[in-house]
């Protein structure tokens, strides 16, 4: 078993979407690892891109600075971009900072799949 | 404010320490025997306090000094930040407005929401000084450990 | 053994304190990537180091001094502990025999059960010294982190 | 909802057991209040003190040695003294100090409650 504050990003893809998860707490440390991987994902160009942050416990700016990067290369390439599984210590920095009505927010990775945009 | 300094941490300026400084920030906080909301706040602070020290202050140079010392009255915590960094004009360090949505710029804004107060100076033998500080919501179980915390 | 001392803690000799270092520690050393086991076993013997400088170096008075230094050679950690208490011989710093169950007497079993080394040594400026350390197994992951840690 | 890191102990008693919970890291900051309170309830002579340990995720030499001391005031008592709700981590320091054969440990509350001894 290895120690919790290790980090690492998992890349999925299926028919529509692409799916990041990145593993651990994302800070100044990890973010450019998420943003490389998130580049991937996009690169695949699917009709979706989903970051799954079910394993994140903790983000700060630079986990943020990162999605938003994200969001804004998607648009341009008019592909959808969403975020799932946000615990709330995640989901309230999103609040602070009012990026909550920017991003598309879904509950779960089966919501994020399903959803229209 | 208490003049003891119970705890110092002193570190270079390297990313991976950060998710170290959060959780000790957080642990000793968690004396005052405040909320996880709270704890939250200030590991954020405290998180990108730092980060913005080793990117702006010593531009991502893994060498820097960066000094904390962590002081305590009853429910307010502070914390004096001090680098040997370069000093920038004070009226530099701000945020972007809100809602202008671009990657990054939340930083400073962040410490000033979750924190009662966030305050840079630049400290006369060089380098950067900030002050961050916040009183915390406290539980009565807290009064058991007054004594030996501060 | 690694020259750069990325981390330094400095705190005065109050037991409310070591739960915080206890979290320092395990999430400094978490950064080595190893087993969860490995983390508990060096902030039991953190925890042993600090509280017998409290109790035994200093009497359980609050306002003395220790300093711990964090130092990593790639999976071995090694943490110096300076205090200012008063210098005891050597051979007094041992732990009962484990079959005479008493209460209390075994810090240093602990200590030296858990690490790989903890050696005890008098400052030639005043004050005792105590260098812990130990190899972690590490897993392949850590290897990411490896340049800017340490 | 309070840290996690603040530490209380609660004192319960039964016709034939009077049972302490810890709550929190039991270390030098935390084992005097646990050794008055374990004084307390050893104090109501009941057939049996129980140390549930459920809410305890850590616990030094010196928690160990207050469970010691109270296991040496129950035998001159001559009651009965059991530990239960151990977690590995707090085991392992039983185990490496070879006191997991001289104290009784049940798995749970209900088993120290209902064991002979
Ligand atoms: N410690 C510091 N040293 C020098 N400049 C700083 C420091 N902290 C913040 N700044 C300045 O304040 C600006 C805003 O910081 P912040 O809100 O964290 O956003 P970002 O770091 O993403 O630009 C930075 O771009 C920088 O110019
Ligand atoms: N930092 C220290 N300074 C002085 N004496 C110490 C120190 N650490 C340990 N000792 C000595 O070693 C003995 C054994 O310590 P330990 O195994 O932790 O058991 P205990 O502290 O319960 O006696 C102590 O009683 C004390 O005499």
């Amino acid at each position: 078993m290895s120690a919790d504050h290790t980090f690492a990003v998992h890349v999925e893809s299926t028919d529509v979407a692409a799916i990041v998860r990145p593993v651990g707490d994302v800070d100044l440390s990890s973010s450019p690892m998420l943003r490389t991987s998130l580049e991937q994902a996009i690169a695949q160009s699917k009709p979706r891109t989903i970051v799954d942050l079910t394993s994140v416990g903790y983000m700060d700016s630079s986990g943020v600075a990162t999605l938003v990067e994200g969001l804004q290369r998607t648009r341009r390439a008019d592909s959808a971009f969403l975020l799932c599984g946000m615990s709330d210590r995640v989901l309230s920095i999103f609040q602070i900072s009012r990026l909550d009505a920017i991003f598309t927010i879904a509950d779960t990775l089966d919501a994020a799949l399903g959803t229209d945009t | 404010m208490d003049d003891a300094c119970a705890l110092r941490i002193t570190l270079l300026s390297r990313p991976a320490l950060l998710s170290c400084v959060r959780r000790t920030v957080e642990a000793w906080c968690s004396l005052t025997g405040c909320a996880e909301a709270e704890l939250a706040a200030v590991g954020l602070a405290m998180d990108e306090a730092i980060a913005n020290i080793i990117r702006h202050g010593y531009d991502n140079s893994p060498d820097g000094s960066i000094e904390i010392e962590f002081h305590r009255d009853g429910p307010t915590v502070q914390f004096t930040l001090t680098d040997n960094a370069r000093q920038v004009p004070l009226e530099s360090i701000c945020s972007r407005p809100l809602d202008e949505v671009r990657p990054g710029g939340l930083g400073v804004y962040l410490m000033k929401e979750t924190m009662d107060e966030a305050v840079w100076s630049h400290r006369p033998e060089g380098g950067m000084q900030l002050i961050l500080r916040k009183t915390m919501a406290t539980s009565p179980e807290v009064t058991m450990r007054e004594h030996d915390v501060r």
